[in-house]
């Protein structure tokens, strides 16, 4: 009896020594790498992980998923502790978080995988790991004709069945621009962006926080036509969900992704190695392929498949086809598109 | 002659205390403080103090639609709250004593499940092709799905349903201090059920109804979770406003105005609670 | 209840038995008790002295500071002034757990989670006896007040009078100096009232410790006690044995909480040698006590006459001596006795006590009678304030 | 007075029985719907599922990134509730039954965090470690949620304090107790259903805390919550449903027990 007293008490301390961080050193060890959320989230810890996890011995790493802008913010907050050592970013927050001297230049020199990115991809400050497309998703149920332009969206048969994000993700603030040139602005002028999507009010379903959030919409037919990302809805067409993308007459919005090692960063070694599987043309193959159809930014990766069928045959293709847009310039205004956005578009 | 003066037996040195006082001065009310300091800073990146700009930013129209529309949200919650806390009080006591516990316990399990679980069973009941919308399809009563999500509606009936239990529970304890014989009077004195509720049980309720009003409405005007899940990226609050100036615009001062004025707006509201609640006191007593 | 020849009051109280030697008297010397903030004193210059094994009782209406001179002895409350011994030593600057004052509570405040035995064995386990004298020492207390037999029981599971010989129990075993009851046996029924009245001073005697005992039932210190002392607003009135205070009440207040009293106003008419002398009431001249001292011919008191000092006879009947004139009201039967209610000329009312006899014819209502005081019979007078 | 029951009293009864019974079917509805869908074989959240199977709770057990949010969840809210007991129940001590100003104050702070936003909290909590150089960290976490979930230690503590009768601990003490004695063996064994009950909440909102959660984590410190609202928001995974039901049968199953140990309904209903 006082011996099983004794022992429970025992493990009870020992428990209570656990609570304790400092105790314990394992979590100082842990990899963070901030990816997308959604799809690419799910892509990143099928492929990248297991990847990473074989070049370094089964190091710990965790994926935390949020947007550039959070990643930014969450940078910042803690620059001499990041809460992160390898980011993601879409150009715009890529171009924010260099300027503010939040990252550290990749060791090109002493890469394997680097030389062997397409000169769009190959940039110190981060290499570009993959494109990101962003064209028209629909419910091929609903909808029978297929859309075929972004002026679609504003269609009243569609009256509250479409959805978008808002500004804090690239695709919403990408999907404004787009708007906005189309309706005769640009970059340096918004107006007929904010004017348009005023105009869409009537229309929308929902108001997404982020891409992954505009996809479960899909998922949970909450909404039947939204700008999206080609990748966001594969993995949902996959498991039998009915999406479908199409590249509006206007052209596909695209941009590349990179991927940056964090200043300060206790975990330099293993982000490096993370940042060397995310480039190698075994990972990116795999990515490529069904149910994640990544637009890999390897040369030495050939694109086929739907990829190929509905992107572009190869890289200088895609160059063609795409619109890429000025985020120095969308950098400047943001932060006051986004406030505007909250202001206006609210309900 | 005087002796020392020592503490009772029954009493414990008020010295006890001192460790969670000082732990809550440090950890709770310094940051609070800390706020106050923040928020001066005109700059994002905080390097210029001693600019209300903030603060102007946050009163000026869009501030305080936000504020307001938070508040008017925290009404609707209450009110419907109420309505439904009230009828299911009422009919607690007059229920038989067998199944009373297990009313108890089905308004206990939500108080101790997670939010974020309650929340998402609501996205599930709401959605286009949820159980609302299949049910009313059924029937027959709409052809198309009615939009549910991402609604007004739809967030001010699950926030009702969310903090249900807060509303319930001081109800049917201040419904179980009214003296049943007090009803019997009324009825004997010609007084019809209606009257009796109107002139008797709610007053004396009163105590519970503004216990239950002040925690459904402080829970509802800050329900982060639910608000985001349910009213989704077009309607913005409080909690909404303020975290998305910290995660995605890293705007700290602006941010703690937000946070200032949401606080100082919730203390007014519970002091305004508390006051009517003594005033009840002081009714429901005689 | 015969009435005492003597004049002079004997102070000589007697004890009914002899002080064991293990007992300590205890000593109050003039406790004063004041509350921050009250305008006057709780306790009010209180100065008792009880002698070793002696049961005395502390009487007095409720809010006379008899329960908060009792939480002084026990050190629950720390007093304003005054001292307290107990056999030689002061205690005054020790807390409630060194002083070794047992208390049985008004609601015996039995730990509810503890059986019977191990509430008993509480005292001796905090003084970290081995557990084999602890149950020994219980199980012989449990026996003396007859429970052993429900020594497993919780509290919640006894009635109030086996919830109670646990509590003096309990009390006991530790082997106090003193014993405190705080209103031992307002919490019983009527019924079983008495019979824990005899097992509480059997156990009493037994033990023979010296016992304090808090009441405000006057039948309760009468029967119980060895000696009574009457609190008032914080003040001793008179401290005495049970026979003295009912028939030599020190003050009106003393009469009249002690015993049914009638008080009517009156002049002294007439003084004598050892306080006796004659009062003017409602034209009748009576012989009293003064018991108010430097009372002077002329002077205004109150006259205190006990309902069974009277005796009630028709107008018509009436014998030599003193009576007052009435017209008799109400008669309530109450036992053994008949309380009878005369309204007299200027409109007071007084009460009779009559035995109640079978062979006696009873006065009706509306009869005029005369209220005769008894052969042999003072009335009390004291000073009118 | 009239026997029959008039129209306008069984409208008056059928009104408020009819919403009473819609409110217990809404405070049902929620977790039933969550027990139900998290046993679907499909990827969307339909209700009622197409086709049921287990595969999500498979699924679950294969989730490395959820274990790890629910090991710190639950490692916080261990120590959260350690902490908050062993502070609260000396802080009750000290002010329960007590009058004086000082006590009364110190009584409204530690409440305080009840009803002004935690949310607020967070980010100034935030703010503060920055400030003084604490990176984001377990520690911070369980700091944070202590100051939020001590209160309801607090409000059982003193609810079960109040009702103990006072003689019990004078009667201790002439029985020749000190005062460490009498609390061990008097006042512990009395409010320890308290204790307990109050234990319980603090843990059950400790771990299901967000305001706090959302500012102080980071990803080395995932919390569960956290974890669930992204996964929702972001890919609305049916594996959430099948955590959902987990955390469900775990939480009806610590009701049963705390409601046997420490009669938990009563003393909610108190607080």
């Amino acid at each position: 009896m006082t011996s099983r007293r004794q022992l429970l008490q025992a493990s009870l301390t020992l428990g209570a020594l656990q609570l304790f961080p400092g105790m314990s050193h394992a979590q100082a060890k842990r990899l963070v790498f901030a990816t997308f959320t959604g799809s690419w989230e799910e892509a990143h810890r099928a492929v990248l992980v297991p990847a990473f996890k074989k070049a370094t011995n089964n190091a710990e790493i965790i994926l935390d998923p949020m947007l550039s802008v959070d990643q930014i913010a969450k940078v910042t907050a803690a620059r001499n502790n990041p809460p992160i050592d390898v980011m993601l970013h879409d150009p715009g927050p890529a171009l924010t978080a260099i300027d503010q001297g939040l990252v550290e230049n990749y060791p090109v020199a002493t890469s394997a995988n680097y030389k062997d990115l397409i000169a769009e991809a190959q940039e110190e400050t981060g290499p570009a790991i993959f494109f990101q497309v962003v064209g028209l998703t629909y419910n091929p149920d609903k909808i029978k004709t297929p859309p075929t332009s972004w002026k679609d969206l504003w269609k009243p048969e569609y009256k509250g069945r479409a959805g978008i994000t808002n500004l804090n993700s690239t695709l919403g603030t990408g999907f404004l621009v787009e708007i906005a040139k189309m309706f005769g602005g640009s970059e340096s002028n918004i107006e007929p962006g904010f004017k348009a999507l005023n105009d869409l009010k009537p229309n929308l379903a929902a108001v997404a926080a982020n891409p992954g959030a505009l996809a479960t919409l899909f998922q949970q037919g909450q909404v039947d036509i939204s700008p999206g990302n080609f990748n966001a809805i594969q993995i949902l067409k996959a498991r039998g969900v009915p999406v479908e993308f199409v590249i509006p007459k206007e052209g596909a919005i695209a941009f590349k992704t990179t991927i940056h090692i964090v200043k300060n960063s206790p975990n330099r070694e293993l982000a490096v190695a993370l940042i060397e599987a995310a480039m190698s043309p075994d990972v990116q193959t795999k990515l490529m392929q069904s149910p994640y159809l990544v637009v890999p930014t390897n040369s030495k990766v050939k694109m086929d498949g739907e990829i190929a069928k509905v992107l572009a045959k190869d890289q200088a293709d895609m160059k063609k086809r795409f619109v890429f847009q000025d985020w120095k310039k969308i950098n400047e205004q943001r932060a006051q598109w986004i406030e505007r956005f909250n202001r206006e578009i609210k309900l | 002659m005087s002796t020392k003066k020592s503490l009772p037996v029954t009493a414990y040195p008020l010295w006890l205390a001192s460790p969670l006082a000082l732990a809550m001065l440090l950890f709770f009310i310094t940051p609070l403080l800390m706020l106050g300091v923040v928020s001066f800073y005109s700059d994002a990146a905080m390097t210029q103090w001693g600019s209300v700009a903030n603060w102007a930013k946050t009163l000026d129209g869009f501030g305080l639609t936000v504020l307001l529309d938070t508040l008017w949200l925290g009404v609707q919650v209450t009110a419907l709250s109420l309505v439904l806390g009230f009828a299911l009080a009422w009919s607690f006591l007059r229920m038989p004593a067998r199944l009373q516990p297990l009313i108890i316990f089905i308004v206990m399990l939500p108080l101790l499940t997670s939010v974020v679980v309650r929340t998402f069973a609501w996205i599930v009941i709401l959605g286009r092709q949820g159980i609302v919308n299949n049910f009313l399809m059924d029937l027959g009563l709409i052809e198309a799905p009615l939009k549910l999500l991402y609604t007004r509606l739809g967030l001010v009936v699950t926030l009702a349903n969310v903090q249900l239990p807060l509303m319930v529970l001081p109800l049917i304890t201040a419904l179980q201090r009214i003296d049943m014989n007090l009803s019997d009077a009324s009825a004997s004195l010609g007084a019809s059920e209606w009257q009796t509720f109107k002139k008797i049980t709610v007053p004396l309720a009163l105590p519970g109804v503004i216990a239950g009003c002040l925690l459904t409405f402080s829970a509802a005007i800050t329900a982060f979770i639910s608000q985001s899940l349910i009213g989704g990226g077009q309607m913005l609050f409080m909690p909404m406003y303020l975290y998305q100036q910290v995660s995605a615009l890293s705007n700290f001062p602006f941010a703690a105005a937000i946070s200032l004025t949401f606080l100082a707006t919730v203390i007014l509201c519970v002091s305004l609670f508390n006051m009517l609640g003594r005033l009840s006191r002081g009714y429901a007593n005689g | 209840m015969q009435s005492s020849p003597e004049i002079v009051s004997p102070h000589a109280a007697q004890s009914a038995q002899t002080a064991p030697a293990s007992a300590f008297g205890l000593k109050l010397q003039a406790i004063v008790q004041r509350y921050p903030g009250a305008t006057s004193a709780a306790v009010d210059g209180i100065s008792l002295d009880i002698n070793a094994g002696e049961l005395v009782a502390l009487l007095g209406p409720s809010g006379c500071g008899k329960t908060t001179l009792l939480r002084i002895i026990a050190g629950f409350v720390a007093q304003t002034e005054g001292q307290i011994i107990v056999g030689e030593t002061a205690i005054d600057a020790l807390p409630p757990n060194k002083r070794e004052v047992g208390v049985v509570f008004q609601n015996y405040a039995l730990f509810p989670h503890m059986d019977a035995l191990e509430n008993v064995a509480y005292g001796l386990a905090c003084r970290g006896a081995p557990k084999e004298q602890q149950v020994a020492r219980a199980q012989e207390m449990l026996e003396l007040v007859q429970m052993s037999h429900l020594a497993k029981r919780l509290p919640r599971e006894m009635s109030g009078g086996q919830q109670q010989r646990v509590a003096l129990a309990r009390a006991l075993a530790v082997k106090p100096r003193i014993l405190l009851l705080d209103e031992p046996f307002a919490a019983l029924d009527k019924s079983l009232r008495l019979d824990m009245q005899i097992e509480v001073k059997r156990i009493q005697r037994l033990a023979g410790i010296t016992c304090l005992m808090v009441t405000h039932d006057q039948e309760e210190a009468q029967s119980m006690a060895d000696r009574v002392a009457v609190i008032h607003q914080g003040r001793l009135e008179q401290y005495a044995s049970p026979n003295e205070i009912y028939d030599f009440p020190r003050t009106l207040f003393v009469n009249q909480f002690v015993g049914n009293a009638n008080s009517l106003k009156g002049t002294v008419a007439s003084t004598a040698e050892n306080q006796v002398g004659t009062v003017l009431v409602a034209g009748v001249s009576l012989p009293a006590r003064l018991v108010s001292p430097s009372l002077k011919v002329g002077d205004s008191v109150w006259v205190c006459i006990r309902p069974e000092q009277l005796e009630l006879r028709a107008a018509t009947e009436r014998i030599e001596g003193p009576g007052l004139k009435g017209v008799l009201t109400l008669s309530l039967p109450q036992g053994p006795q008949v309380i009878q209610e005369v309204q007299l000329g200027d409109g007071a009312a007084i009460k009779v006590a009559q035995a109640r006899a079978s062979n006696q014819t009873m006065l009706s209502s509306g009869t005029a009678v005369f209220a005769q005081l008894r052969d042999g019979s003072f009335c009390q007078a004291y000073a009118y304030v | 007075m009239a026997h029959q029951k008039d129209f306008s009293t069984i409208l008056f009864r059928g009104t408020l029985g009819f919403l009473a019974a819609l409110t217990v079917v809404l405070l049902i509805a929620p977790t039933a719907v969550v027990l139900i869908v998290s046993f679907t074989d499909g990827y969307s959240l339909k209700f009622p599922p197409v086709s049921y199977s287990t595969r999500w709770y498979v699924e679950l057990w294969n989730a490395s990134h959820l274990h790890f949010a629910a090991m710190n969840s639950i490692q916080v809210g261990l120590a959260t509730t350690l902490l908050s007991v062993v502070f609260g129940v000396l802080a009750s001590l000290a002010i329960v039954g007590s009058k004086s100003r000082a006590a009364r104050t110190l009584d409204s702070l530690f409440m305080s965090p009840l009803v002004l936003p935690a949310l607020a909290f967070g980010f100034a909590a935030l703010m503060t470690f920055s400030a003084v150089g604490w990176a984001v960290s377990i520690t911070t976490l369980i700091i944070g949620h202590t100051a939020v979930c001590v209160p309801y230690v607090i409000r059982t503590t003193s609810a079960a304090l109040a009702q103990m009768d006072p003689a019990l601990l004078e009667s201790s003490a002439s029985l020749g107790a000190s005062r460490w004695y009498s609390f061990r063996f008097v006042t512990l064994p009395l409010i320890r259903p308290g204790v307990m009950a109050g234990a319980f909440i603090a843990f059950m909102s400790s771990f299901d805390n967000v305001p706090v959660s959302l500012f102080l984590r980071d990803a080395r410190t995932d919390m569960l919550p956290i974890r669930m609202w992204q996964d929702l928001e972001g890919k609305l995974d049916v594996t959430i449903a099948a955590l959902s039901g987990v955390i469900i049968i775990f939480t009806l199953v610590m009701m049963i027990v705390m409601e046997r140990v420490a009669g938990l309904s009563r003393r909610l209903r108190q607080g």
